[in-house]
């Protein structure tokens, strides 16, 4: 039979988390595929530096009164 | 942690009875056990033992208050727990001291035990006990289950009838359960209402041989475990009063608006 | 009032209700574990067996003391009597527990207790035999002759205050080290064995070293630090925390040569030793001498130099098996077994405690702000609580501690801790994995639906199945499943072809 | 006749001007209420004092609930200089014994065979929200604490509920001695919701014509829980009071509102008592105020109406057997159901469900022993003990613990300072002596003997009973 098997890591995350990742794929392209709203397939190795840089990315946008 | 008062109805004249089967000696070896079974239960179960003489009731025994010089009288024996070991020895003696001897004093013999005292002096110490243990806050602390135990020998003293129902009462108020096991003689029915208000049960030892283990198996739970163990209840409790002239049980009779006082056809 | 959208915290049991559902002791398990000849070698002392007895649960104990006193064997049916409607489920469970740990054997059709077990625990009872189960009391000389004219023992060694302080000091040692064990400050260690202990119990682990790691250079040398293991362990109670290392400390036993009957003899007796008397260590066997060291270490035992010819308990010994909190004011005084902690709805937090211990705890998930000589104030922060987390602390054992150090205050309002704040903590903790990862393959490109249906029903079968879509006709499956999978499609493929 | 509304002030007065009487008799009133009030109201002395302020009327120095600042209540707790509360908690410790004090030490006369309407308010003016959360929602509950109570108090007693709704009064519940009845009948407030007018007329016919069977020995009382300001009438309300007077019905008021002098004469006359609720608690300690038997020979003073000295007669009382749950199950005689466990009538041998009752075969009255009891601490009161002030009463061989609980004396610190003396009514030794047994006892067990147990531990050692005189 004929298909494809692509090694990678599924990433699931909400709506909004989605969006930041796909904006950060702008700047430097991971994502293998865009499964639905709620799925990623990246690259293997990137996940360690995806995590951290939506890490910094969450923190910008939240506030705290002290 | 539970507390257990026990009550021993110590009326010389049964006791010294030799036609009994159940002997003093073995009868208190028995109660040693048992109570030693009850602290073995938990590191903070507390216990509290009261004697009902003719005429006088005496805190025999109470492990709250550790003022007692007995505690540390007692050498440490490497065999036994030291708690246990403490206990008997200090109940032991203090019923020798205060037994009165069937020759020596024959008129006290003829006054009925102090069962209310003793009662009454049990519940007391529960309260205070309460009132020591919610002092530091008052949050609801875990209130120690407490119930009553009396060993009764001696019938029904109708004297004692207001007095006793009273402090029944005042038991049922507080949710402190009374068992009774009944050793000897006839029926009491003011001992049957109290186990049946309190929901404790009234049990009669039948076979004197194996009192322990009625003890071991009607009376060492505390009430928590009871809902899951059942232990036998009070039957046939009868409701009837004391007919306030002649001190006799009627079953139906003629009562006094005023003073409630009840009597048969004697009025 | 509205309530928390997430299960309610556990309020503390009242008693009623503590009988049934009394969840059984730390140490029931692991004796469990342990071979029928040792646990009857066990149950040759009346100690072991007054304490493990204390260790059941109500109905375990009521079963077992109505069955002490028989002589023969009665039939099952025969308790099974007593037993009411809503009983039946926790009797079950107690007859299985009892059988496991071969104090009745087997309860299926007629009951009898274990026959070492009755009779030692029959001696506990009654008293007599001649196994100083419960320790040899020290007597010295004069002594000897103070009691021949009954005098008494006037002197007691060492008296209860001075013991508490000891143990409360050796015990929060150990803690403290634990706590501040990740930050700059440098408490006095713990002695080498109970850094041993903590590290085996994974409760702390060696700062990645560049000599590399070895346990015998690590237990000297190298710093530890706290694993989230032993973060999880500092909000537990005392008593936990006591019977955690000590079941630790049990399953090192074997390696270290000594033999597991002798320990938990030593530890049992201990437990029905009386506090305040000093007992002479000389029918100790040499197991039980080096544990002696051990246990001081960890404030179990008090001893005047380490050579002398006795030794007393501790309160932490001597309520071994009860439920009481170990230490009558574990830390600091005026908390004792009440809470001491204030939590408003505005996340600022009050504890009422001036224990440097108790405050390190804190200073795990609050954000501390004012010190007073009895007062610390504090609020809750999402850095805070962020940092705890990362920690591998969770946001239940947060609460939980709270709610056990409430102060009686708090007591009054139902629920006990602000819902705004136990909510706002679990929220936290989920904002902390917003992204969910999972190595594997994604199966793509199917050209016929068929094909696409036959391997996905495969995946499912394997159950390895993360992520499908028959629209786009693609599915991922988990690494592990990939070589199934390809095995599976080759064979298919290869059937097809033929 | 369609009511007609009462207008003039023969018929109805609002409080405004009976001021000057008012606050005479509200001081007595509180007075009393001191007396009879329970344990649980320790410390509500302040209520009252605020009472008889809010008595003048419009009082300066006590707003009105609604324009009341936010009451601080820890206002109420003084501490002394040491900063302790000790001093208060004794001062509330001296109040309940002064109290006990001036209650009667000696058996006497009350009447244990009670029979109680209680007239629930049920007009629109019940849905008040100055007491929280509503005065209609809070007399319920008041009333089913108040109902379990009186039934323990009261165990031979039976109650009967009437509703003034709509102008009309209507029998929510009917005479009956059992609680579980009586609570069910008030158990859900939609059937009872306020509306229309209150009718203290029809309410108190009804309750009258329900209460003229009773035997001469059976107490008739009648209490109003009244939230209205008026009452619209089909007839002269005053005929209903002689009515009341001449049918010795005592009627006892507590208004939620204000003074009514129509309700103060019903009370005045019948020798019931009158309260005007201030706030939630004192609400509660008045009607709660009803629950101890009353004595007879006072109401005697207070009325020329009350059952002066009815001769002691004597019921026929029948006292069952309880059959256990094991017996073999038959048919009870009053739902007729198959039940294994209940009460068997000595006379008849019929099956009963539940004690006290009248036996439905042979009519006989069937109590149990234990319900006479409960009643027994109200006619064999515990003598109050004496508190020793000083050593002197102290000899060598008093013993150090106390009778009852074995615990050494306390004693109080502030008797050193005499600046801080403790409250009258206190012992600086911590003793306290039965007059009669002479044996001592602690602080703690002096308040619970008195006020849960009722039995002295030692009096009753080997001695009879005290028989009633």
């Amino acid at each position: 039979m004929v298909m494809k098997a692509v090694k990678g890591v599924l990433l699931t995350c909400d709506a909004a988390v989605k969006q930041i990742l796909l904006v950060m794929n702008e700047a430097q392209s991971f994502i293998i595929e865009d499964l639905d709203d709620f799925h990623l397939l990246i690259k293997q190795d990137e996940e360690d530096r995806i995590r951290r840089q939506l890490e910094t990315e969450l923190e910008k946008n939240t506030y705290s009164l002290d | 942690m539970s507390h257990l008062s026990l009550l021993l109805d110590l009326q010389p004249a049964a006791w010294h009875d030799p036609t009994q089967s159940l002997q003093f000696s073995t009868f208190l070896a028995h109660i040693l056990v048992f109570l030693n079974a009850h602290l073995a239960q938990k590191h903070e179960n507390s216990l509290a033992i009261f004697g009902a003489f003719p005429g006088k009731s005496i805190m025999l025994y109470s492990s709250i208050d550790q003022t007692k010089p007995a505690d540390r009288r007692v050498q440490p024996d490497p065999n036994w727990y030291q708690p246990f070991k403490t206990l008997d020895a200090a109940l032991t003696e203090r019923i020798r001291e205060e037994m009165p001897q069937p020759s020596t004093s024959s008129e006290a013999e003829e006054l009925p035990v102090a069962l209310v005292g003793a009662l009454a002096k049990a519940l007391c110490c529960k309260i205070i006990q309460a009132t020591k243990v919610e002092a530091p806050s008052d949050t609801p602390v875990v209130m120690p289950e407490s119930r009553i135990l009396i060993v009764s020998v001696s019938p029904d003293a109708a004297a004692s009838y207001i007095p006793l129902m009273n402090s029944i009462f005042s038991a049922q108020k507080l949710k402190v359960v009374i068992d009774v096991c009944k050793i000897y003689g006839p029926d009491t029915t003011f001992l049957q209402q109290a186990a049946y208000l309190t929901g404790g049960s009234y049990i009669r030892v039948e076979k004197h041989e194996s009192l322990l283990q009625y003890l071991m198996m009607c009376f060492l739970q505390p009430p928590s475990v009871r809902s899951l163990l059942a232990v036998p209840t009070t039957d046939r409790v009868d409701f009837r009063a004391a007919c306030f002239c002649h001190k006799d049980i009627i079953d139906a009779g003629y009562v006094c608006s005023v003073c409630l006082s009840s009597g048969s056809d004697c009025f | 009032m509205w309530r928390s959208a997430f299960a309610e915290p556990s309020m503390p049991k009242d008693p009623e209700t503590a009988g049934q559902q009394d969840a059984p002791h730390t140490l029931i398990p692991f004796l469990q574990s342990q071979s029928q000849t040792a646990l009857t070698r066990l149950y040759t002392r009346p100690s072991s067996c007054l304490a493990i007895f204390r260790l059941l649960g109500p109905i375990e104990r009521q079963i077992v003391m109505s069955l002490l006193w028989l002589e023969g064997p009665i039939a099952s049916q025969t308790l099974n009597g007593w037993v009411t409607k809503e009983g039946r489920k926790p009797y079950g469970t107690a007859l299985d527990t009892l059988s496991k740990i071969q104090i009745l054997p087997n309860p299926g059709t007629r009951m009898l207790l274990n026959p070492n077990f009755k009779a030692s625990f029959r001696m506990a009872l009654t008293g007599g035999g001649d196994l100083n189960s419960f320790g040899v009391p020290y007597v010295s000389s004069k002594e000897k002759d103070a009691e021949r004219d009954g005098a008494g023992d006037k002197k007691f060694g060492p008296n209860s205050e001075h013991l508490d302080s000891y143990a409360l000091e050796r015990w929060e040692t150990i803690l403290h080290y634990m706590v501040s064990s990740g930050t700059d400050s440098t408490p006095q260690r713990p002695s080498a064995g109970v850094l041993y202990l903590l590290q085996r119990s994974g409760l702390m682990q060696p700062l990645p070293s560049p000599s590399g790691y070895s346990t015998a250079s690590s237990r000297k040398t190298s710093q530890l630090q706290i694993s989230s293991l032993g973060f999880q362990f500092l909000l537990h109670t005392p008593h936990e925390q006591l019977w955690e290392l000590l079941l630790q400390y049990l399953k090192m036993v074997e390696e270290r040569q000594m033999d597991l009957v002798e320990v938990l003899n030593f530890l049992f007796m201990l437990s029905t030793m009386d506090l305040g008397r000093e007992y002479s260590p000389d029918n100790l066997t040499q197991t039980q001498l080096v544990m002696l060291e051990d246990l001081r270490d960890y404030g179990l035992i008090w001893q005047r130099k380490s050579s002398s010819k006795r030794f007393s308990p501790t309160r932490l010994a001597t309520t071994l098996t009860s439920s009481t909190p170990l230490l009558p004011s574990s830390g600091g005084g005026n908390t004792g077994p009440q809470g001491f902690i204030i939590l408003e709805t505005n996340y600022r937090l009050y504890a009422y405690t001036d224990n440097p211990l108790q405050i390190a705890v804190l200073n795990l998930f609050v954000h501390l702000k004012s010190r007073y000589p009895n007062l610390v104030v504090g609020s809750i922060t999402r850095d805070s609580v962020r940092k705890a987390l990362n920690n591998g602390i969770r946001a239940d054992q947060i609460i939980s501690y709270l709610v056990t150090h409430a102060h009686p205050q708090m007591r009054r309002n139902n629920p006990l801790l602000p819902v705004t704040v136990q909510d706002q903590i679990r929220l936290w903790e989920l904002e902390k994995n917003r992204l969910k990862s999972a190595d594997g393959y994604l199966y793509t490109n199917f050209a016929a639906q068929a094909d696409y249906q036959v391997v996905l029903d495969y995946a499912k079968q394997i159950g390895v199945v993360l992520w499908e879509n028959s629209v786009k006709r693609c599915f991922f499956a988990s690494a592990e499943g990939h070589s199934n999978i390809r095995g599976f499609i080759e064979r298919r493929s290869k059937d097809e072809q033929m | 006749m369609p009511p007609r509304r009462a207008q003039d002030h023969n018929y109805m007065a609002v409080d405004s001007d009976s001021d000057d009487s008012f606050i005479v008799e509200d001081g007595d009133g509180d007075f009393g209420a001191d007396r009879t009030r329970g344990a649980k109201s320790k410390g509500k002395g302040k209520a009252v004092q605020k009472g008889k302020d809010k008595g003048k009327g419009k009082g300066k120095e006590q707003p009105y609930s609604w324009e009341a600042s936010y009451t601080r209540s820890w206002d109420a707790v003084q501490e002394d200089e040491g900063g302790s509360l000790q001093t208060a908690v004794e001062d509330l410790l001296a109040r309940g014994r002064r109290r006990r004090l001036l209650g009667p030490s000696t058996a006497i006369r009350r009447t244990i065979i009670r029979h109680l309407i209680l007239i629930l308010d049920l007009s629109a003016s019940m849905l008040d929200k100055d007491m929280r959360p509503s005065r209609f929602d809070l007399t319920l509950e008041y009333a089913r604490a108040f109902i379990t109570e009186w039934f323990d108090q009261n165990p031979l007693g039976q109650i009967g509920i009437v509703g003034m709704r709509a102008g009309l009064g209507e029998r929510v519940c009917d005479m009956s001695g059992n609680p579980q009845d009586v609570l069910k009948h008030i158990s859900d407030r939609v059937k009872l919701e306020p509306n229309g007018e209150p009718s203290l007329q029809n309410a108190i016919e009804m309750a009258r014509g329900s209460m003229s069977h009773l035997p001469s020995h059976s107490s008739r009382e009648v209490l109003v829980i009244f939230g209205s300001l008026t009452s619209c009438d089909p007839g002269n309300i005053h005929d209903t009071l002689d009515a009341c007077v001449k049918d010795r019905i005592r009627v006892s008021f507590v208004s939620l509102a204000a003074e009514m002098k129509i309700c103060r004469d019903f009370c005045v006359k019948t020798g019931g008592t009158f309260g005007v609720a201030l706030n939630e608690g004192h609400f509660k300690d008045l009607l709660f105020e009803g629950i101890p038997p009353p004595v007879q020979t006072g109401a005697a003073a207070t009325a020329k109406t009350g059952p002066g000295n009815p001769a002691a007669d004597l019921m026929q009382m029948g006292f069952p057997t309880r059959l256990p749950d094991t017996a073999p199950p038959a048919l009870c005689v009053c739902h007729s159901e198959l039940k294994t466990e209940g009460f068997l009538c000595p006379r008849c041998g019929a099956k009963l469900c539940d004690v006290p009752t009248d036996c439905d075969i042979c009519g006989l009255m069937i109590v149990s022993s234990s319900h006479l009891a409960r009643s027994y601490h109200h006619l064999f009161p515990v003598k109050p003990y004496e508190v020793l002030m000083d050593k002197s009463s102290l000899t060598i061989t008093s013993p150090s613990v106390c009778h009852a609980c074995a615990l050494p004396f306390r004693e109080s610190q502030q008797s050193k300072t005499p600046a801080t003396a403790p409250a009258e009514g206190l012992s600086p030794l911590g003793r306290y002596r039965c007059p009669d047994c002479g044996n001592d006892f602690c602080a703690d067990c002096d308040v619970f003997v008195h006020e849960v147990m009722h039995v002295c531990p030692s009096c009753h050692d080997p001695k009879p009973i005290p028989q009633p005189s």
